[in-house]
């Protein structure tokens, strides 16, 4: 990495060296959107429909996993396309990390990071407590519905379809629920939407769950317990077992939850997280690595 | 004190007397009685007056409701004999074609830096600067025509000055107009669009029978059994007709319907015998009927002996192309009218070519339903009518197959009786009554008089009170003609009234816009609406329409009927009759005459126009007195009137009058009743001889006119009175080819033509959005073969192309229209999608008119 | 000019005999009600007989049980309002 | 304790996520009915089905060359997300290659519709006689010309205009077994309120009892009668007359006279002479 062996930066370093992914991010989202919205292109949309399923360039098929097997669970049986769109996904997030799509795709992203720095900002300590598993049931209630009732009920209400759709093909009301996602965001549960509840964020965890892309803490040991990365990561307790090192736990960030989306490693100006490639043990640490520690010449840490 | 308006009144009060006794007993009552009192109650204050519809030629009459000064209702006229209270989906919506949003409301000139400018964008100006520059261009235009014209005979006179005018004018207009061009500046280009519409018809109407219009009236379509369309739609184009003909076939037992046309359209539903023929072979078809009469010796030989004369076309008389073109060189006789006489024999061998075999094999229809055909008009006792409309007119040989229809008539003496009739149908409401009667023609004077003959001008001179030797011998420029002028220079003004020549004219790329455009020619429209031509035009007039002026139309039948002003034009629109009396006295006499003409009538010196012309004692006889009134009490404005001062359409109409019902007229048979009564009727039709309407010309017992020129004639006999020997002419005339067929490079035939919806090129009709919702765009109706040959599926948008030129259209295949594989439709309302840009302007070279049906042409993907 | 209209009851399955009889009465139109034996009858003046004589007159026609007037419209003739 | 207080804690999330699920359920309920104005894309699967098989991308929509399709806004009274067209406004031009079904990434579009003319996306009905200007002797018939299924789904049925007496009306009159439902009627129709109406179709297609059968039809599909064919007849008549049993019935032998009934064919046929 080209930070290797740099010395802790000075505090005043840039705004863009320390907003370098969120600036990446935004790009990205943004850009997603602007594929959708572009004004049809020699005779055709460079990317039509929206994330729910889409089109690119008349001939890559993107499907939303999730929206699939809810609707085969229906006892709908969808078209090739929608197979291998599906596929491609899948396959995409089981690579990258399921939850990459939360942070760097996902349009309410845009939404709910805005209600966390507007908290910071504004001071608010938000008191609401709910459990962050409370996403696993829902999205077993989410897959549990269309079996029973044979429709596609959470499109009717979900968030993250309903913001990208509508900013494409019109909103509605649309704008109503995303305003509560906002203030419920802001006042009630910090985090609260993506965080806790957002039940396509569960099924994108458990998608990426063996991905082999990382964040990592290989310099943990220059932590001066700032706090920053704490407060800017949208899942903050998946930090604390690679950077505290508790139970033995490596450098890695190993749990699902991570939404790689690479705040802790901009706003940390002792450069202690990176990125980390591999697969990961139980133990947190990556497994060629705890392989080659086992061997005489072992690696230091943060040679990834 | 009890007038009309005392009993519709005491109905009212009846009829809410009667619902409050039945709301008591429980009991229903009539529609009929509800739906009076309803109306009366909804607004008893509309005014309701009758006016024939401004669309095609049936002659529908309505009722116009209006208040406080606007049009706000309308119905079908429940006691009109054409329509009995009935209208197509035009009529409907007529009142909105007054209220279209981009009405025109001032004159507006092209201008670049506050002066005139051929190449400046419009500006509004008032009338005065507007006729003040188009006086400007006119005088100079006349001055330079008399030069050229200084030591010419009157037979070789030639004007650089032109007026195009319609089928849609109202009689007084047409012959304001004709008044102006030809009397007042001795030009003979003034044509009307009617040279597109029904030019060939009337060709035919004066060769066989030596006088126009037809013999018969609507009243054949309830007694004949046998009808026959020849090149007619009328389901879609005369829709009120095709119900009726449409009762006559369901209700009466053995009535049989035969539909041609080179594509199937939706007369096809009702027909009996549906043909449909290659193009132009509709010649070598009716050809084969004649040839299968006199074979199977059906013919009426005591009608032929004592009515008919025999006579023959000449020949190879070209595409009525410019004279340069190569198939005008070609042609041995381009243009040559001549006929030489003939004789039964000489017919009957000139036909007997035309055999089923042949005729089956060139036409492409199958033997059994030409056979079919031949034997309904041979049948002696089944009594025929053919209808033919643009089919037969806008052909290469139009006046030809219109004579070869009445040949296969007159061989049966099928004709002049109820039922036996070959009737032309006209698509204009006044083709009739204004281009042809009027006579707006380029050759016509008034009442089937031509400029050509001496006694007609002289005749013409007395009733106008002109000098001797005004009126202009030589025949003018026709509609095509004036386009090719322009572009040559040699017509340096042009007014366009009451339609839109440069959407409707042929072959718009190489003749109607370099044409228009000419730096050298100055053009001017009147129309209500922004349409193509006044695009193209360099001075624009608001123009108001239909029942914002006194008009009269007279419908395909020779019914006249006439209406009043019914509401205020808007802005500063004036009628066309108000823009040409106007225009007339911007012009002293001397701009347009010659001294030597003036100093045969010196009292005339100094005079302008309008003061020769419409202040002669005859047009202003009548006095205004500031309304018109009419029987109910309901009072009307008139804004010609109030402007001139005296009651201008009357006088036009009583001077008119003396060239069709004066006691010493040259062309008796189209007598017309006085003014007023028309005002009282729901139309007449002419001749009207003692208040009595004609129903069959040339018989005995319907035309008294028969009796008159021939005492002898037996109970119910014809007699041709048009023709000096009282017989009429069956002249045969060959097949020959179209101007332009298809071949490898252009491998379909480009037929055009109109869709029910909207009327001709849709400056109306696209204005009622229902209308144009329902038929927003022109389409190329193909066949599913066609369509899947050139790679193009229905609904896709493809191009159109022919040698002259190309337009993008959405390919239609299951539409209304289907045509054959070879041939392709395209309607021309559509002002985005101007198809003219594609046509051929070769015209019939004896009635000048125009083959829309006919050019080859390519469709491809876009 | 007077107007009125008013509702006769008729024997039973007579309306429609009695309602020819009551129309050959001057200024007197039938305009429904012949099955329901309820006819609806309009009556104006006709010439010098007044509707209301005529509507006494209705009652003495065969078949007629009464008539009752339902509507009155006694109007002058020459004001013709604009309504 | 900590068992306890996680035991509670389980139950207590679990009751809040079925609650919740219950109420998603019921507003789904509501949420997924669809108005009778709004109608689907060709190949739409039956409504029940359709609701779970569109997964709300849109792509019909944007495959729609003519821009008549939209995706329901949440607040309108369609289900959220999912495509349909209103006739009045537009309806489908009915494209032969069905671009919008093409797109369609699941079945909610019937993949297996590949002729448009098969399609079912509605029924029409000429819902007002007393307003449908054809019914009144008008000539309009601009819902029968403008029906891509033409001659077919829309038929004009000719009776005489008994007011006027020498008129005919053209009635047009839609056939279920080919209406596509493609709402160009309704979207054409003239009048202030279209009298004719695209609806879904079970909300007015009949259907005939389960026992009935139309006999001619059945003999014909049979290619001949059912039951023993019926014996020749015969008959008493008078001389001239013929009696058709099949068809006419009592016929007059042609009448054999030498002279039309009309004097005038005599007068004017000249015949011999």
């Amino acid at each position: 990495m080209s930070e290797q062996g740099t010395k802790a930066s000075s505090p005043s370093r840039p705004w863009l060296h320390r907003h370098r992914w969120l600036v990446l991010r935004r790009f990205n989202q943004l850009g997603i959107l602007a594929m959708f919205m572009l004004p049809p292109l020699f005779g055709g949309m460079f990317a039509a429909g929206n994330l729910s399923s889409s089109m690119t360039l008349d001939i890559l098929p993107l499907t939303d996993p999730l929206l699939l097997v809810q609707s085969m669970l229906t006892g709908a049986w969808p078209a090739l396309t929608g197979f291998v769109g599906a596929a491609l996904v899948l396959v995409f997030y089981a690579v990258l990390g399921g939850r990459v799509f939360c942070s760097w795709v996902c349009p309410v992203n845009l939404v709910t990071d805005f209600a966390a720095w507007l908290r910071r900002r504004l001071g608010i300590r938000a008191g609401g407590r709910i459990s962050r598993n409370l996403r696993w049931w829902l999205l077993g209630l989410v897959l549990l519905l269309p079996l029973v009732t044979g429709a596609m009920v959470w499109e009717y209400v979900n968030p993250v379809s309903m913001l990208h759709r509508g900013l494409i093909f019109g909103l509605g009301y649309a704008w109503l629920i995303l305003a509560a996602v906002f203030l419920y965001d802001l006042l009630v549960v910090p985090r609260g939407w993506c965080g806790h509840l957002c039940p396509m964020g569960a099924c994108y965890a458990a998608i990426g769950a063996a991905a082999p892309v990382h964040i990592a803490a290989p310099r943990r040991a220059r932590c001066d317990d700032c706090m920053d990365c704490f407060t800017v990561c949208p899942e903050p307790q998946v930090i604390k077992p690679a950077l505290k090192a508790a139970a033995g736990h490596g450098p890695v960030i190993d749990s699902i939850d991570c939404t790689k989306c690479g705040r802790c490693v901009e706003v940390c100006d002792r450069e202690v997280f990176g990125l980390a490639l591999g697969w990961v043990g139980p133990d947190g640490h990556l497994r060629r690595e705890a392989e080659a520690r086992q061997t005489p010449a072992g690696l230091q840490e943060g040679s990834a | 004190m009890t007038d009309t308006r005392d009993i519709s009144r005491r109905d009212f009060i009846k009829s809410q007397a009667a619902i409050a006794a039945a709301s008591v007993a429980g009991v229903t009552l009539p529609t009929s009685l509800l739906a009076q009192a309803q109306d009366q109650a909804a607004d008893p204050n509309i005014r309701w007056d009758k006016a024939p519809c401004r669309f095609c030629g049936t002659g529908c009459s309505v009722l116009v409701g209006s208040k406080d000064g606007k049009v706000i209702a309308s119905q079908g006229d429940p006691d009109a004999p054409v329509n009995r209270g009935l209208n197509c989906i035009k009529g409907y919506f007529l009142p909105k074609i007054l209220y279209g949003r981009d009405r025109l409301t001032r004159p507006l000139l092209r201008k670049w830096n506050g002066r005139y400018d051929k190449d400046g964008d419009f500006e509004a100006v008032s009338w005065d600067e507007a006729f003040d520059v188009m006086a400007e261009h006119w005088k100079k235009a006349l001055k330079q025509s008399m030069d050229e014209n200084k030591g010419k005979s009157v037979d070789e006179m030639t004007s650089r000055v032109g007026l195009f005018g319609s089928g849609q004018w109202t009689v007084w207009e047409g012959y304001a107009a004709s008044k102006l061009l030809k009397a007042g500046m001795r030009s003979n280009n003034l044509d009307p669009n009617a040279r597109h519409c029904m030019a060939s018809a009337v060709g035919a109407f004066i060769r066989a029978f030596g006088i126009d219009e037809p013999m018969g009236c609507y009243d054949d379509l309830e007694h004949a059994d046998v009808f026959v369309l020849w090149g007619a739609n009328m389901a879609e184009m005369h829709p009120i007709l095709w119900s009726r003909l449409t009762d006559t076939r369901l209700s009466k037992p053995g009535c049989e319907v035969h539909v041609l046309s080179t594509f199937q359209h939706r007369c096809y539903e009702l027909a009996d015998n549906p043909i449909i023929f290659a193009p132009q072979t509709d010649l070598a078809i009716l050809n084969y009927i004649a040839n299968y009469i006199i074979q199977t010796e059906a013919y009426d030989k005591a009608f032929i002996d004592k009515h008919v004369q025999f006579e023959t076309a000449t020949t190879d008389i070209g595409y009525g192309l410019r004279p340069e073109h190569p198939l005008e060189q070609q042609a041995a006789n381009a243009g040559v009218g001549a006929k030489k006489p003939s004789s039964f024999e000489a017919f009957a061998k000139q036909v007997a070519p035309y055999t089923l075999e042949y005729v089956s094999e060139l036409s492409g229809v199958p033997k059994d339903n030409l056979l079919r055909l031949a034997k309904a008009y041979a049948d002696p006792n089944k009594k025929v009518s053919s209808f033919w409309t643009m089919g037969f007119n806008q052909h290469t040989r139009g006046v030809w197959v219109n004579g070869s229809c009445y040949n296969v008539h007159l061989l049966m003496g099928k004709i002049s009786e109820p039922g036996n009739s070959p009737f032309s149908l006209t698509g204009q409401p006044s083709a009739c009554g204004t281009a042809r009667e009027v006579g707006t023609f380029a050759h016509r004077l008034p009442a089937d008089l031509v400029v050509k003959k001496p006694e007609h001008r002289a005749f013409s001179e007395q009733v106008w009170q002109l000098p001797e030797g005004t009126l202009n011998g030589k025949v003018g420029y026709h509609a095509v003609l004036m386009h090719r002028m322009m572009k040559d220079g040699l017509m340096n003004c042009y007014w366009q009234m009451c339609n839109n020549n440069m959407q409707a004219a042929a072959n718009l790329n190489e003749e109607s816009y370099p044409g228009w455009r000419n730096p050298d020619v100055f053009v001017t429209v009147s129309d209500p609406y922004p349409t193509v031509s006044a695009q193209a035009a360099d001075l624009v007039l608001p123009t108001s329409m239909w029942v914002e002026k006194e008009g009269a139309y007279g419908n395909a039948e020779r019914r006249t009927q006439f209406w009043r002003e019914q509401t205020d034009a808007p802005g500063e629109s004036k009628s066309d009759l108000w823009q040409i009396m106007e225009f007339s006295k911007r012009f002293k006499v001397e701009d347009v005459w010659p001294p030597e003409l003036i100093e045969k009538a010196p009292e005339y010196a100094g005079k302008s126009l309008y003061e020769i012309l419409f202040t002669n004692g005859e047009v202003d006889k009548y006095p205004f007195e500031g309304k018109i009134t009419d029987a109910r009490g309901n009072e009307y404005r008139n804004h010609e009137s109030r402007d001139f001062g005296y009651y201008v359409q009357k006088g036009l109409f009583e001077e008119y009058r003396k060239f069709n019902s004066g006691p010493d007229i040259i062309k008796k048979g189209h007598e017309m009743a006085e003014f007023q009564a028309y005002h009282e009727s729901r139309g007449l039709r002419w001749p009207v001889i003692d208040g009595k309407e004609t129903l069959w010309r040339f018989r005995e017992g319907y035309d008294p006119h028969v009796a008159a020129f021939n005492p002898d004639v037996e109970k119910g006999d014809v007699y041709f009175y048009g023709n000096a020997n009282g017989r009429a002419n069956i002249i045969f005339a060959p097949y020959e080819p179209a101007a332009e067929s298809p071949d490898e490079e252009f491998d379909l035939w480009l037929c055009t033509g109109r869709v029910l919806e909207h009327w001709h090129s849709g400056s109306m009709t696209r204005r009622v959005p229902e209308l144009y919702r329902a038929v927003p765009d022109a389409v190329i109706y193909m066949s599913k073969d066609d369509a899947k040959s050139r790679r193009l599926r229905d609904g896709q948008m493809a191009l159109i192309k022919t040698r002259r030129g190309q337009i993008k259209a959405r390919v239609e295949t299951r539409g209304r229209n289907r045509p054959p594989n070879g041939l392709v439709f395209v309607p021309w309302f559509d002002a985005n999608r101007l198809v003219n840009k594609l046509t051929l302007d070769a015209t019939d070279p004896l009635s000048k008119e125009t083959d829309y049906k006919k050019c080859a042409c390519r469709v491809e993907r876009v | 000019m007077n107007i009125c209209s008013c509702v006769v009851h008729t024997h039973p399955d007579t309306g429609a005999e009695v309602a020819p009889r009551l129309a050959a009465l001057p200024g007197v139109e039938v305009h429904a009600g012949m099955e329901a034996d309820k006819l609806v009858v309009t009556i104006e003046d006709a010439g010098d007989s007044l509707a209301a004589d005529t509507l006494g007159a209705l009652t003495r026609v065969p078949g007629v049980i009464n008539a009752v007037l339902i509507y009155h419209y006694g109007g002058d003739d020459a004001a013709h309002p604009a309504a | 304790m900590h068992r306890r207080d996680f035991l509670t804690g389980l139950a207590r999330t679990a009751a809040g996520v079925g609650l919740m699920g219950l109420g998603l359920g019921l507003y789904s309920r509501r949420a997924a009915s669809l108005p009778a104005w709004a109608l689907r894309p060709p190949g739409a699967l039956p409504e029940a089905d359709f609701d779970g098989a569109c997964i709300r991308c849109g792509l019909c929509v944007r495959d729609c060359p003519f821009d008549m399709l939209h995706l329901a806004r949440l607040g309108q009274d369609i289900p959220t997300g999912t495509p349909y067209f209103v006739a009045r406004e537009a309806g489908c031009e009915m494209c032969e290659d069905i671009p919008c079904v093409k797109a369609c990434p699941t079945q909610a579009l019937d993949h297996g519709l590949t002729d448009i003319n098969d399609a079912d996306m509605g029924l029409a009905v000429v819902s007002d006689q007393e307003a449908c200007i054809a019914f009144q002797g008008l000539r309009c018939e601009v819902c029968f010309n403008i029906c891509p299924i033409r001659g077919e789904a829309i038929t004009l049925e000719y009776r005489r205009n008994t007011r006027s007496g020498k008129h005919a009306l053209f009635i047009p009159v839609v056939h279920s077994d080919r209406c596509t439902g493609c709402g160009k009627c309704e979207e054409a129709c003239i009048l202030e309120e279209a009298a004719i109406k695209v609806l879904p179709r079970h909300l007015i297609q009949g259907k005939l009892g389960e026992h009935y059968r139309l006999g001619w039809d059945e003999q014909q599909r049979a290619g001949g009668a059912l039951v023993t064919p019926d014996a020749e007849h015969r008959y008493n008549l008078p001389e001239g007359m013929r009696y058709d049993h099949g068809g006419e019935g009592l016929i007059e032998a042609p009448d054999d006279a030498p002279f039309s009934d009309n004097p005038l064919d005599t007068l004017n046929g000249g015949g011999a002479l």
